[in-house]
Order: structure tokens, then C-alpha cells, then sequence
């Protein structure tokens, strides 16, 4: 068993009304130097050991993100 | 005072949906209503508060999690604490827990998808302030849409609401988002806040509403803020 | 596609401005891969005397596209003026030419209503494109004034169990759902049709309804000299710049490899939080009188905003684009002057009531610039970092585009066609074989429950929803005192439309107006989204030209205004063409609520069923 | 200016159906071997040097999750 960690964000250049949201409430609560914030997702995935990196790759690109609008990264970590 | 002398706030966050359709359940139910703002560090002297469904500063964090820092929900709280009726309805209900007036979370529906359709719900308490007007047992038939409304609470959280009896309501036949042990509704432990997440104020006229049997909600607080 | 070599100009140290432009006429331009043709080019210099700059070539190539221009349709849609008598004229606040019909309905209540389509994006990201769409009609709406109340969706899918429908048509509800849920607007009402010919082609097709008092109607112009342009709403980045990408210049290019901003996904993120906060914005606007003109900012962004503006106004404008609130770093005045970014509008202000406008949308926490101002001259001036980039006749940009008789041919395969009807289709011969014919038929695509997508719709929301799915029509409250109501309903059947466009098209106004009249609402006016193949193919203008006069003629015997509508070409994917789908959308008034007529058989035994009609 | 990295996860106990329903398509899709998945939030913020590590603890607990049914981890990552 091995543990992947996905994080897919919404590319640089399109819109982030979450990452926006966020930025924008915090000077309202008191938190101040937080310049920029953009909200993705993570994933964690738990897969046989077999499984390559290709087909990790794969996976994230046809089933975690949306290409059109969305990056990835794909890592495996210690579990 | 008369029923028209109390006035019920209905707060308005940039993003509240039924604010609009709360003020119209209270004037419905003879009382009037007040417009309070978001950003208000004051109750304009109300006797109860709505928090309103919709989807406040647009919930794209989390439902309700930039809300609870309005200034009014300030107020609230305080006024909360002094015993002040508060109604939670859907986008209020995950508001309120939020802001921990009520235990628990509203998370993602169980199927996944946002659910506008007619419930049919089981009043459980009908001792709280929104309540009373209800027999035990009552069925009830009132709209929910949300696609956030999955009551979740610790396992000894649940245990206790249901051995104090603040189980305001539950989903009965069809369970429209997975929440914990069919919860529509929750109360504090002194019945006066309350949060649910069907719309009682789209059941007040069978002409906009399957039915009107969410106008005793309103009702029953009257009860209470004016009583007879 | 061929690629043309062409010298991109802007550059951080050099600005395609006028003069320049000027001095260098035989710079070789992109025009080709802006969709501009050799003759709409020169015609550009013409107008201009001299070549345009980017800012310049990249408006017109919007503007004069089909999507904006109505180059392909115009000459049929003229039609429909010359088919609207006075009589039906008398309840018009507002038609075909406005950002959307309004009508009179009575008791100085006023409705407007209209039909977008956002077909090829909602293919591309199913959801950002139809939720996209959604914003997008609801800003029309808002632009005359109103208070958008209502949608309505119909939708067109590929074959139900296609691979590819499953990714479209779930995106496209939840887009649709997401958006409408989010700014408070119930959904009364769509169609959901599944057929081959949509595979690569969904349509998806919004519609919004607005309400308003018929005193409080806005338009879209840009008069009085001194008068302040405000750009309010979400900021501008780089979001469906689409072809005019091929204008970014290298050294502004963020990739290393040098390749511009090809890469660019022209595909546009909704934010409708922003949108909803923009409604009550602008209402409270409007209700406060600081608005002179408005104007909402869709396809071609500002092109579209400041041209229209300036063309229907009675003086020129200027606009200064480092005043624009930018999202992206480094953007050109091409690509702020394309931007698609959503959630904006861009309204005409005196300058006495800026501070007043500025406050409103300070409670709401819009940002809003003042970008520009009416001016005395007659062109639209646009300057970026003190040197002009644009200087253009508005008009040119905005109503003189160009006008196309494409050729038009009923196809050689038509008589073939309607000549293959169905009576040599076996029938169902017994009770047992009419009993399954039936429940194949409840159980096929095209007429089971639409529930799984209505369900993801709120349509209580505004607790003015007398009835919605699943009744023929929609109908609305829009006076609690009175109980004066509205309908709506949209419909069309391309099959039949495909057999006869003219018929077809009578076929989908009169199924509208049935379902109006059914709810108990009497039709008032029409509005529709006219989808088809490419105008470029004689067959289609065939069908195009068919159905449009076929439903002029239609609502003319009805005796109700066609208001407004929308043209969407090119639906086709190769030499395949769409079903021609002329969604026909109808508006009817309610005097009184309580006695709308609800669908369905009665709940009481004994009750007779009767039919009516041939 | 720093990059911090906040993660949030459902709680283990808590009931994640969009992470179910990423593990239930990929066998359909002929993904082998993805035993689990679960799906949470990841936060990219730029922020001030002086935004000390507490800060940017109290944002995440008080803010990006709810503590009632979700984890999070904060990070600063090399920008
Ligand atoms: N995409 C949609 N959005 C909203 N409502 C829809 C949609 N599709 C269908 N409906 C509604 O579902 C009901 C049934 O639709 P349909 O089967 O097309 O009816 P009909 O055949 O009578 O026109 C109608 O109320 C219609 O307005």
C-alpha cells in the first residue's frame, strides 16, 4: 500500500471565487498580511503497491481534475 | 403588547436568499418584521432573529463559515445568550452551528446533489419556542433544497441530543442528504435556538408552497414572545 | 488553418497606438486568425484610413463576428419588423434591438424576457459554460432595469446513453443549478431533448425573466458631454480572450516557450455570488436614479460595452484602460478590451452623482472605477498609458458591420425526406402491443420524469412560484396585493422542424402558447433562440430563413410580438449540421394567480376528461 | 512574503461521499488498485513575513476548517 497525495488548484490565470472569498474575509476578522489565497483540492488516495506513476498520473488528470481549468500535482508520500 | 407589536429581525448577509420570504412568514404570522443588515452591530430592539437560507458572501469556503463573522451575528450571539429566540433555516442553520449556538455540522448530501423537493418531516419536540404549536408526532410537509444539509455530530453529541429531547425534527420516509439518524432540526438546550434545514417559510400558502404547514413555526414563537 | 506570420507591436517598450499605426500601413496583421475575412479587413482600413491598430483590429473582430453582428441573420430577421402591426406593437416598451423585449403588462408593471445560448462553451466545460450562460442572460435582464425573477433552461443533448452525454449533461445541470440556485432565481421551467445530431452540439439554451416598473426602464446609451463611464462588478482578467490571444506579444507572455497566449483557455469561471451582489447593486442603483444608461458586459466585453454605449448615445466617449481594475498581470489593450470576464457592468453616471453611485456600491462591496467619459466629439477614444489605441466612429463597430446574403437553398435530399413518413411504420396491432409501445414510450429518453435534473433547481426560492416543474408552463406572482401573475414557457420539436422549418417553427410558437394558455395565462409576446448549423451552408439558410418566417407569420396570425431573441450558427461538428432548433419561448399575464390551472388530471373521482381540438 | 500550504481533510470518522464516489468510478474506468480515497480542501495563502507561525494556526482552525468534522495541516512551502 502506498499513500499519493493529489492537490489540483484552478490555473493562474482563471478566476478563484473561493481563493477570493477567503482573502477577502480575513482582514474582516483581524487577520491582516494575507495577500492572496487560492482553494483547490486534495486528495488521498491509498493504492496498491503496482500501481505506476503513469496510471497515477492518468488518474488525476481524467478523474481528479478538469484540464481545462485546473493544474495538478501528483506525489507519493510515506504512509 | 399585540402580536403585531412584536417584531422579528430577519437578517440579510450579501448572498441570503429567503430573506425576503422570512419577512413575509412573519407578517403572515402577524407580526412584523425587521430588515437587519450584516453588517449592523445592532439588533434595532427585535424580540427574535431569523438567520435566512441562501448563500451567504456566496459559502464558497464552507456554508455559513464567513457569516458567523458578521458584526450582527455579534449581536446575536449576546442576545442569544440572554435568551432571545433564533431561528436558523437552512444556510441559517449551518450559520448557527457555525457560530456555535448549535452543536454539529451540515456537510455535503450524501448523493452528492443540490435537492429542491417536498419533505415530509416528524416533529419531534414541540416544546421549544418555534415548536409548540405542533402536536408530538406531527407530519409535516415543507420544502428543503440544499446541497449542504448533512446533519453530522459526534456519536456522544447525537446521544445527547436525542436523551434532552432536541431533536426538533426528522426526515421521515425519504432521507433528502444522509444526515446523522434522519436530524432536520436541532434546538439548544433551553428550546429557544433553533436550526433546521427545510424551509418552513415556503410552506405558509398553499398557493407558493405545498403547504402551509410550516407557518406554525412562526406562530409558536409569537406564542411565546407574546403571550395571550 | 494556415499559420501567417505576423509582427505583434505592443510590447513594454513600444505601443500599437494610432500614430503609429499610422506611419506603419504595411504591417501585416492577424486578421485571418481573428475571423475576419480579406474584405471585412480592408473595409476596416477604409473606415479608418489607415490600418488598424491591435486594440482596434481586436474590437472590430469581435464585433463583427457572427455572434455579435448578426451578419448572417440580420437580413432575415428583419421579417419579423416588417410582420409587427402597430396593434401588436402598443404593449412594446422595448424589442428586437434592445438588450432584451419588455412589455406592458399592466398596473405599471412592466416584463422583460429573453433566451441566450452558451451552446459550444457548455460543450467545451460543461459546467462553467452553462452556469456562464446563465450569468450572462441575467445581466440582459438587469440591463433594462429590471429585476431578474426567473429562469428557464432548455436543453439539447446527444443520445441519452452516449459516453459523452454522461460527462455533458450532468455538468451542464449542476452549472445551470449552481449558478441560478446561488442568485436566488427559481427555475420554472426547460425541456430536456436527447437526438443524435446534439452529440458534439449541446445546446444550451437560458432563459431569464425580469420584472420591473414600466417608469423604471433603462437603456442602453451614453449621452450627456461630461458624463462619467463607471466599469462596476468583477475585475477584468484574462478569461475568454479566446482568439485574440494571437495579439499578445511575446514579452508579454508569461511561457517560456514563447508562444504568446495561445494556450489560453477561452473557457470563463461564474462567480455568482458576485452576480447576485450585483443585482441588488444595481437595483439599488436604479431605485436611487444615479444611472443614466447601462449596459451589461458579455461577449466581447468592453468592445461591446463601450461601442453599443457610444453608438446609441448622441456624443463620442473616451476611455482611459489603465483605470480598468485588472485580475492579470500585463495584459494588453486588446485583451482588456476582449475580456469576457463575467460579472460586470458598465453604467453612464453624472458626474454630480458619482460619489452617490460610489457609496451604493461601496454597502454592496462592488468595486466600481470610473474608466471614461461622454464626450462632445463623435468617435470612441480609448487611450493605455497616455498614447491612443482606439479612435473609431462607434457605430462602425457596433451597427454597421457587415451584412451578408448568404446563399440560401432548400436541400436536394428535402423532398426525400418528408417523402419517407411514418405510415409504413408497423403499428401496434393489440392491447398487449399497445401496452408496450406505451410504457417503452413513458420509459424512453426523450419523455421519461425530468426530475433528476429539476430536482437540482430551487424553484420556491422568491416564494412567488405558483407553479413550476412539472406543469406546462411556469407561472409567477409578481404583485402580492393583486395576484397579478406572468407565465412562461419554451419549446420546440427540431424533428418536425427538420421535416418543414417553416411549419416547425409555427409548430414550437404554438406548443409555447398552448402551455401558457393552459396554466390560465393569456400570451402576450415571444421571444426565441434560434440554433442551426453553419450559415455557410445554403441548406441551413434555408431552414434558418423557413423558420423565421414561419414564426413572424405565426405570431403575426397569434397576434403577439416576437420581443426579442437570440441567433446561435455553426452548431456542427463536420459536414453534420444540428436538427435546426428554433426554441420559441412565449410570455403570458395572469390576472390572478389563485386561479392558475395546475398539469395534471383532477384529483376528484367522477371528473370527465375532455379533449378539445381536432 | 512567504507560502503557506493549509490541507483539510474530513475526519476520518465522518462520512466523505465525494471521496466514495472518486474510488467507486475508477474500477469502472478500469482504474485497478485505488483502495480509498478521501477529498478535502487545499489552501494556497501569501503571506506577509511577519505573519507568525500562531497566526497562521488560528486562520486554519478558526476559519479554513471546522473542527467539528474536519483536520488540517499547515505548511510553509519555499516560494
Ligand atoms: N431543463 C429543464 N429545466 C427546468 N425545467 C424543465 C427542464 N426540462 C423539463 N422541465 C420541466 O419539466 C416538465 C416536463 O417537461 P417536458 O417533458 O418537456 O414537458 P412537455 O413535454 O409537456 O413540454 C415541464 O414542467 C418542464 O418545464
Amino acid at each position: 500500500m502506498a499513500r499519493v497525495v493529489v492537490d489540483v488548484m484552478p490555473k493562474e490565470e482563471i478566476l478563484d471565487p473561493q481563493g477570493q472569498a477567503v482573502a477577502n474575509a480575513l482582514p474582516r476578522q483581524g487577520f491582516e498580511g494575507v495577500s492572496h489565497v487560492r482553494q483547490g483540492k486534495h486528495f488521498e488516495l491509498e493504492v496498491a503497491d503496482d500501481v505506476d506513476d503513469d496510471t497515477l498520473e492518468r488518474i488525476a488528470e481524467n478523474f481528479l481534475a478538469n484540464p481545462v481549468i485546473e493544474d495538478w500535482s501528483v506525489r507519493r508520500v510515506e504512509s | 403588547m399585540s402580536a403585531a407589536g412584536a417584531s422579528i429581525g430577519v437578517i440579510t448577509f450579501p448572498g441570503s436568499l429567503d430573506d425576503g420570504d422570512a419577512r413575509r412568514a412573519v407578517r403572515r404570522a402577524g407580526a412584523t418584521p425587521v430588515a437587519l443588515w450584516h453588517a449592523d452591530a445592532d439588533l434595532h430592539g427585535v424580540d427574535a432573529v431569523i438567520v435566512p437560507g441562501g448563500f451567504s458572501y456566496g459559502d464558497y469556503l464552507r456554508c455559513g463559515a464567513i457569516a458567523k463573522f458578521a458584526p450582527v451575528m455579534t449581536e446575536v450571539l449576546r442576545a442569544a445568550e440572554h435568551g432571545m429566540p433564533v431561528l436558523g433555516v437552512c444556510n441559517g442553520f449551518q450559520v448557527l452551528c457555525e457560530a456555535g449556538l448549535l452543536p454539529g455540522a451540515l456537510t455535503r448530501n450524501a448523493g452528492l446533489h443540490y435537492v429542491c423537493r417536498d419533505q415530509w418531516l416528524r416533529a419531534e419536540n414541540t416544546t421549544s419556542v418555534w415548536t409548540t404549536r405542533y402536536e408530538p408526532g406531527a407530519e409535516l410537509l415543507i420544502p428543503v433544497k440544499h446541497g449542504e444539509g448533512r446533519y453530522v455530530a459526534e456519536e456522544s453529541t447525537l446521544d445527547e441530543l436525542e436523551g434532552e429531547g432536541r431533536v426538533l425534527f426528522r426526515y421521515v420516509e425519504d432521507n433528502p442528504n444522509g444526515s446523522s439518524r434522519d436530524i432536520a432540526g436541532v434546538t439548544d438546550a433551553r428550546g429557544r435556538v433553533a436550526g433546521l434545514m427545510p424551509h418552513p417559510e415556503h410552506a405558509i400558502d398553499p398557493l407558493t408552497g405545498p403547504t402551509d404547514d410550516g407557518l406554525g413555526m412562526f406562530l409558536s414563537a409569537l406564542d411565546t414572545l407574546v403571550p395571550a | 488553418m494556415t499559420e501567417t506570420t505576423h509582427d505583434t507591436v505592443t510590447s513594454p517598450e513600444r505601443v500599437d497606438s494610432t500614430e503609429y499605426a499610422a506611419r506603419t500601413p504595411e504591417l501585416a496583421q492577424p486578421y485571418r486568425e481573428l475571423g475576419l475575412a480579406e474584405d471585412e479587413y480592408q473595409r476596416i482600413r477604409q473606415i479608418l484610413g489607415r490600418r488598424p491598430t491591435e486594440a482596434e483590429l481586436a474590437m472590430y473582430s469581435v464585433m463583427w463576428s457572427e455572434h455579435c453582428s448578426y451578419k448572417s441573420s440580420k437580413v432575415h430577421l428583419r421579417y419579423f419588423g416588417e410582420t409587427t402591426t402597430e396593434e401588436m406593437r402598443a404593449k412594446m416598451l422595448a424589442g428586437i434591438g434592445e438588450n432584451a423585449g419588455v412589455i406592458d403588462i399592466g398596473d405599471g408593471w412592466a416584463v422583460t424576457f429573453k433566451v441566450e445560448s452558451h451552446n459550444h462553451p457548455s460543450y467545451v466545460e460543461p459546467h462553467q459554460g452553462a452556469a456562464t450562460g446563465v450569468g450572462g442572460i441575467v445581466r440582459d435582464i438587469m440591463a433594462m432595469g429590471a429585476r431578474p425573477v426567473a429562469v428557464a433552461d432548455p436543453l439539447r443533448f446527444g443520445p441519452a446513453e452516449a459516453a459523452d452525454t454522461a460527462r455533458v449533461l450532468p455538468g451542464v445541470v449542476e452549472g445551470i443549478g449552481g449558478y441560478g440556485n446561488c442568485l436566488g432565481l427559481p427555475n420554472i421551467g426547460g425541456e430536456v431533448v436527447f437526438d443524435e445530431s446534439y452529440a458534439r452540439n449541446p445546446l444550451v439554451n437560458a432563459m431569464c425573466v425580469g420584472v420591473l416598473k414600466s417608469d423604471e426602464l433603462q437603456l442602453a446609451h451614453a449621452s450627456g458631454t461630461g458624463n462619467k463611464i463607471v466599469l462596476f462588478g468583477a475585475r477584468t482578467g484574462l478569461d475568454g480572450i479566446g482568439g485574440v490571444s494571437v495579439l499578445a506579444s511575446e514579452s508579454f507572455s508569461g511561457d517560456e516557450t514563447g508562444s504568446g497566449r495561445k494556450k489560453l483557455p477561452s473557457v470563463q469561471v461564474g462567480d455568482p455570488f458576485t452576480e447576485k451582489v450585483l443585482i441588488e447593486c444595481c437595483l439599488e442603483l436604479y431605485r436611487s436614479g444615479l444611472v443614466v444608461g447601462v449596459q451589461d458586459l458579455g461577449g466581447a466585453g468592453l468592445s461591446c460595452a463601450t461601442s453599443e454605449l457610444a453608438s446609441a448615445g448622441d456624443g463620442g466617449m473616451w476611455i482611459d484602460l489603465d483605470a480598468v481594475p485588472l485580475r492579470a498581470e500585463g495584459m494588453t489593450p486588446a485583451e482588456i478590451l476582449s475580456s469576457e470576464s463575467q460579472e460586470r457592468m458598465c453604467a453612464v453616471v453624472r458626474p454630480s452623482d458619482v460619489e452617490a453611485f460610489m457609496e451604493v456600491c461601496r454597502k454592496w462591496d462592488v468595486t466600481a472605477t470610473v474608466i471614461g467619459e461622454v464626450t462632445d466629439g463623435e468617435n470612441l477614444r480609448v487611450d493605455w498609458r497616455g498614447e491612443r489605441v482606439v479612435d473609431v466612429p462607434p457605430r462602425t463597430v457596433a451597427d454597421e458591420g457587415p451584412v451578408y446574403q448568404r446563399p440560401v437553398r432548400r436541400p436536394a435530399e428535402q423532398d426525400r425526406l418528408v417523402a419517407d413518413d411514418p405510415g409504413a411504420l408497423p403499428r401496434p396491432g393489440s392491447a398487449g402491443e399497445l401496452r408496450e409501445t406505451l410504457l417503452r414510450m413513458a420509459a424512453s429518453p426523450n419523455l421519461c420524469s425530468r426530475e433528476w435534473v429539476t430536482s437540482q433547481y430551487d424553484h420556491y426560492v422568491r416564494g412567488n412560484t405558483v407553479l413550476a416543474q412539472p406543469s406546462d408552463g411556469g407561472v409567477l406572482r409578481i404583485d402580492e396585493e393583486s395576484g397579478r401573475g406572468i407565465a412562461v414557457a419554451t419549446d420546440c420539436n427540431a424533428r418536425y422542424t427538420r421535416l418543414d422549418p417553416y411549419q416547425g417553427a409555427r409548430l414550437a410558437l404554438a406548443e409555447a402558447y398552448r402551455n401558457v394558455s393552459v396554466t390560465g395565462s393569456k400570451p402576450v409576446a415571444v421571444t426565441n433562440c434560434l440554433n442551426f448549423g453553419s450559415a455557410e451552408d445554403p441548406g441551413v439558410m434555408w431552414q434558418f430563413q423557413q423558420a423565421v418566417r414561419g414564426l413572424a407569420d405565426g405570431a403575426a396570425e397569434l397576434g403577439i410580438p416576437v420581443t426579442g431573441g437570440n441567433v446561435s450558427f455553426y452548431n456542427q461538428t463536420g459536414g453534420d449540421p444540428i436538427l435546426p432548433t428554433p426554441v420559441v419561448g412565449v410570455l403570458g399575464v395572469i390576472d390572478d394567480v389563485t386561479r392558475r390551472i395546475p398539469t395534471g388530471i383532477g384529483a376528484a373521482p367522477g371528473e370527465a376528461l375532455l379533449l378539445l381540438g381536432e
